[in-house]
């Protein structure tokens, strides 16, 4: 076991799974010389070559859209959007093809790559930095949409998402890149997409979130705990599929659930939990099934953020609100 | 035969188009050399009127009510039998919509063709064709893919190479750029072909762009090109040739403007006369690429035009069998809406089909 | 009064405003001569002339990006997506901009444009040719986002979008263009945008749609009448801004409330109206809030399209399940 | 004075590059005149010194933490001040986001670049400068809304030219397609410049693309089009001058490729020495556009080095005055992030911005 942070362990899968299968290539703005802006790439294609780990030009739809055609042509493109809002230009060979060509063609022809994404606020960046675009893919049949919160779930995640036959979107929570250091395996192992995880066990509340929030709640949970509370952490892990599973047995245990998404609130994140929780466990509800979200505002620049942003302190005011409700 | 010098002849800056023939099928260069046999001549002229009749009934089954949509190629078809004819089976073909020869020739069946016009996916497995994209609606956006294959051919070390289709209207979205972009960087063995069949719909092609001609785009690129008289069938089938040759051996993309004339509608709920004049069209019929080719082989005594009318009855004959087989297809199942969309049905999309099914078996399996 | 439908009243709808302000442009694909593929914009060019509705090339993201560039330049450009499924390559110009230039700008640029996209199945189709997109671009904050089901509304919501000062996405049910016919007054008058309609107005359960499903739902109406169920049937009209208010106050009457709409169930616009009841009325629910939506699969071609649609017995079955609940 | 003969000499399908000085700064083209007077010549010099100080300061601003990236524009002064000389206050600016020396001429005050970069968006709202868009992060896309402007430009019968700004990099995207073929096909009047530092971010430009040059991409949309020396002040300024002209007059689009290196790093978190050499660096630093102009100068006896030293000192007096302007900008307030959205805050925004005042009341008004 090796000490590593999230970042550390993405590079750490992309660098096993390169090693294993030569159908594996990596490409995407800077991800080759430079070793990406966050340095997730660093030193694979010193390792692996510059014919599997290189720069393309800087256009989006073409990264995309040229991995389709890598993965049906029978590799596993692996491919970097330099920043959650930079994947907009290739909305259109995410939605139209990517998502739909095994559909299309009846399982003929199958499209198993991996578009990852650093992804969403609390950085200090410039506009288009700081986007939360999770609910744009969930709402789009035919993909996959993960988010891990550790630099464990992070790696097995990873190679799980490239050992996928079918895309998968992979989000980084940026935010929580250094942030988090944890033992991370060096050998391989995947965990399996689909599956939430309950971080903590509790009675009174569930409390739903995944990527740079996790970190959030479980700040506002010591604060309940301080005061006696006992609260369910949910990190959801997977967007779609979504774990209805996990998310119905909490509730039914515990009849209150708070959902918190940095993602804006209309048409959100937030608000399929809140359906599911209403389909799962609507006759165990002791409180209304709340979220706490972003707001339906662009992310204000870094001077602004601060309002933006979910505070931990925001979040234990909900917990306590419901459980007292 | 056209080649390296020939290319440089025939510069899209100077506005130069390759051309064999003249519009009555008298071959017009000096010292030309037929490019391949009498015999698979006929047989490419066979293929054509194959095409051209297989389009008619197309359009007279979906006016019956028997097909939806269709986009007719009538005009267009000496492109997609040259294409047919160069493209081998180890290929990938990357179609837009509107390349029925070529598609046939790819080993697409024509009971999914018109199956997939008549609204089921099962017409898009292509299921005998080798390395043949299905129908992509979304204009241009499969040209990027033909770049990506490419880099994987490479990546593979496989000697095969791609062509991919795209209209005059085509050439202005932001994807064209990029896949000639990407797949010149990556030296990738792409020929793509933009079929200027002088209108996208109803948008005549100088309210599409300035350029002077559609080939001379690659210059943008460095990507070799040229234009090419698309109702002349030897011209393209030397430039199909060459083209395949060029991008395998030289390991990079070539770009092919045929430029030809889609003389009937563009597609059956279209209707051409709001927008052209009777005499444009009149113009174009002139230069029809199956007239063309049959003078020239009548007057090399191969074709004789009287066996045309029998042989036409035995291809509908054949389409018509090809197009009850496909009225014959199994029903649409529910299964058939869910279990294609991943490779292992996940546990959401079992509950929202097992749901349907359950309503379904209570109103007695119809909605 | 003249009696129309809804491509007649849309039609009107430009016409009027064409003629009253002439910094009203009308563009895209085949919108000129042709007059549109489902001749919204027939007869428009002749009568308004070629500088001011035209064909533009092939390329959605250039339609989108140069009407935001109009659009802070003085002029009113309304575009059109030909089909829902083609608005897609214009998503960053939407996403990263149009949506975002006032609030970029403080207000000193502002981007005063409609796009207006025919929108949803039931038209035997091509794939792409039948998408419900509203979700994304309810999601996406700085747009309006209106749908109108009926002619009169179509022709008062459309001057009221042009009028808007800011973007507004005006989705078209293209299956019920020509279905509906009704007086629609040769004047000008406006709906205000944001602004939900109680279509009909019931004791027992509150029904939510809007577009093409309003059609369905009211079929369904008939045979709920008939078994004497008492049915409140809203009209959303707007995705964004969405109406609370009557939202809760039907809900707060009837205790029970089915959503129906045609786009994917996951992540999709049924999930925000969902939460909304759950914010507004949760303690006079009766029955879970339930939504009826489209499948989170692509949308099948023509022949198996029935499977995807919402049928009126459907929803029917719904509505009479919801109020034995 | 750069016309349209030169235009005709200076072919980009020939990879012929337009320049006026050597990289000391001496005259190479026979008769050439200076193509304004002395006086104005000093003052783009000064202008320039300006620019360079600021980034400079802004630099050692973000390193000492009072402000958060920024992109320095080292090296590619010529092309801003250039520009910033030509560019008329009817004529639209629609920037990338590295021409700071012609936003200022434009009419940016310093502080709303120091406040924007600072991470507030009141920073973008350039209160003197008319018809200056904001900053574009998503690379090209800004280049459509000049064609965009540039269609309004033509309606409204307004004499205005736009001049759309662009990187190497951004030449790749869709959208710069995209909006040269809607220029050109709309007739409309604007300069787009392709400012071709070498890089994007770490990305050499062979990467990016094999066309012999950037400039050359107009011929894909009969874009007229140039290569010019972008460290050449005089080059830049004689080029610059007749485009605008050129689109105004011609009504139809011009492309200028100005090639120049970035001196500095991509931004303030970039690193360049991890993908460039510093013999390079030392390349472009003999070719620096400051020293040339300087030359040119001293040569003339137009300007005392030793004399630059001090008026450095008074720029960086004001620069930093304008700095603590930004720093006193009024704090961010909880209406700055929900009443710009729309014109008229919808309810719904206004009942999240009242939960969210709600909240911060309890907390006392912080988070
Ligand atoms: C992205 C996109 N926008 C719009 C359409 C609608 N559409 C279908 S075919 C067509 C015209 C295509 O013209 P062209 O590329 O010249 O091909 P042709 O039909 O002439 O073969 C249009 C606009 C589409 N399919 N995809
Ligand atoms: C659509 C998009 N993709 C990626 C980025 C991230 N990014 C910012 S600057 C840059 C490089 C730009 O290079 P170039 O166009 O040459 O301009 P330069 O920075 O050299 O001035 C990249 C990739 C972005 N801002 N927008
Ligand atoms: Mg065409
Ligand atoms: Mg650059």
């Amino acid at each position: 076991m090796k000490v590593m942070n999230l970042v550390q362990a993405i590079t750490d899968g992309l660098d096993l799974m390169l090693t294993e299968d030569k159908n594996v290539i990596v490409y995407g703005e800077d991800v080759g010389v430079e070793g990406g802006v966050f340095r997730v790439t660093e030193g694979l294609q010193l390792k692996h070559g510059a014919d599997r780990v290189f720069d393309s030009p800087l256009a989006e739809s073409g990264i995309a859209g040229t991995a389709l055609g890598m993965a049906i042509s029978g590799l596993k493109p692996v491919i970097e959007m330099q920043f959650d809002g930079f994947v907009y230009p290739a909305m259109n060979q995410i939605l139209s093809h990517i998502s739909r060509f095994r559909n299309r063609t009846r399982g003929k022809f199958t499209v198993p790559m991996v578009i990852r994404i650093p992804y969403g606020g609390g950085i200090n960046a410039l506009e288009h930095h700081s986007e939360s675009p999770e609910a744009y893919f969930g709402h789009t049949p035919g993909l996959k949409v993960v988010i891990p919160s550790t630099p464990y779930d992070a790696k097995g995640m990873l190679i799980a998402a490239i050992e996928d036959p079918d895309p998968v979107i992979f989000l980084e929570p940026k935010r929580i890149y250094r942030a988090i250091k944890q033992e991370v395996p060096e050998e391989k192992y995947s965990i399996p997409i689909g599956k939430a995880k309950v971080l903590n066990p509790g009675e009174q509340i569930t409390v739903i979130a995944y990527g740079a929030m996790i970190r959030e709640v479980q700040k506002a949970m010591v604060m309940a705990k301080e005061k006696g509370y006992s609260v369910e952490l949910i990190d959801l892990r997977s967007i779609w599929p979504i774990d209805r599973d996990t998310i119905r047995e909490s509730v039914r245990k515990t009849g209150r659930v708070l959902v918190v998404t940095e993602a804006a609130q209309s048409f959100g994140p937030a608000a399929e939990i809140i359906s599911i929780v209403n389909e799962e466990a609507f006759l165990n509800l002791e409180a209304p099934p709340t979220r706490l979200t972003g707001f339906d505002t662009v992310i204000p620049l870094p001077l602004g953020e601060k309002y933006y942003m979910i505070s931990p302190q925001r979040i234990y005011g909900e917990i306590e609100r419901l459980i007292k409700y | 035969m056209f080649d390296l010098k020939t290319l440089d002849k025939y510069k899209p800056i100077d506005n130069k188009m390759y051309q064999v023939m003249d519009d009555e099928g008298k071959v017009i260069l000096k010292n030309w050399q037929q490019p391949m046999s009498d015999e698979d001549l006929v047989d490419a002229f066979k293929d054509l009127l194959f095409e051209r009749t297989t389009d008619q009934m197309a359009v007279s089954y979906q006016r019956q009510g028997r097909m939806f949509t269709y986009p007719p190629n009538l005009g267009q078809e000496a492109i997609h039998i040259a294409a047919g004819k160069v493209i081998k089976n180890e290929d990938w073909f990357v179609p837009a919509f509107r390349e029925l020869g070529a598609w046939l020739a790819k080993g697409v069946s024509l009971r999914e063709i018109f199956l997939y016009f008549k609204g089921n996916e099962d017409g898009s497995r292509f299921e005998q064709a080798n390395r043949m994209l299905p129908v992509s609606v979304p204009i241009a956006s499969q040209l990027v893919h033909a770049a990506g294959i490419g880099f994987a051919m490479n990546y593979l070390k496989e000697e095969a190479a791609s062509f991919a289709f795209v209209g005059d209207g085509g050439t202005s979205e932001g994807d064209f750029h990029e896949a000639l972009n990407f797949a010149a960087v990556w030296n990738a063995p792409v020929v793509f072909v933009v079929q200027n069949n002088q209108f996208a719909i109803s948008v005549p092609l100088k309210m599409q762009t300035r350029s002077i001609n559609l080939a001379v785009k690659g210059v943008a690129y460095d990507v070799p090109s040229v234009v090419v008289d698309g109702n002349d069938f030897f011209a393209m089938y030397e430039v199909m040739a060459f083209a395949r040759e060029f991008v395998l051996k030289e390991k990079r993309p070539f770009l092919i403007e045929a430029r030809t004339y889609r003389r009937g509608a563009h597609t059956t709920s279209d209707d051409p006369t709001r927008y052209r004049t009777s005499e444009e069209e009149e113009m174009w019929a002139a230069k029809d690429p199956a007239k063309r080719l049959r003078n020239y082989l009548v007057e090399k005594k191969l074709w004789n035009p009287e066996s045309e009318e029998e042989l036409v009855k035995s291809f509908k004959k054949k389409i018509d069998s090809e197009f009850e087989a496909a009225e014959q297809h199994p029903e649409y199942r529910v299964d058939d809406v869910f279990d294609y969309m991943y490779e292992k049905l996940p546990d959401e999309l079992a509950r929202q089909k097992n749901m349907l099914k359950n309503y379904l078996s209570t109103v007695g399996g119809d909605k």
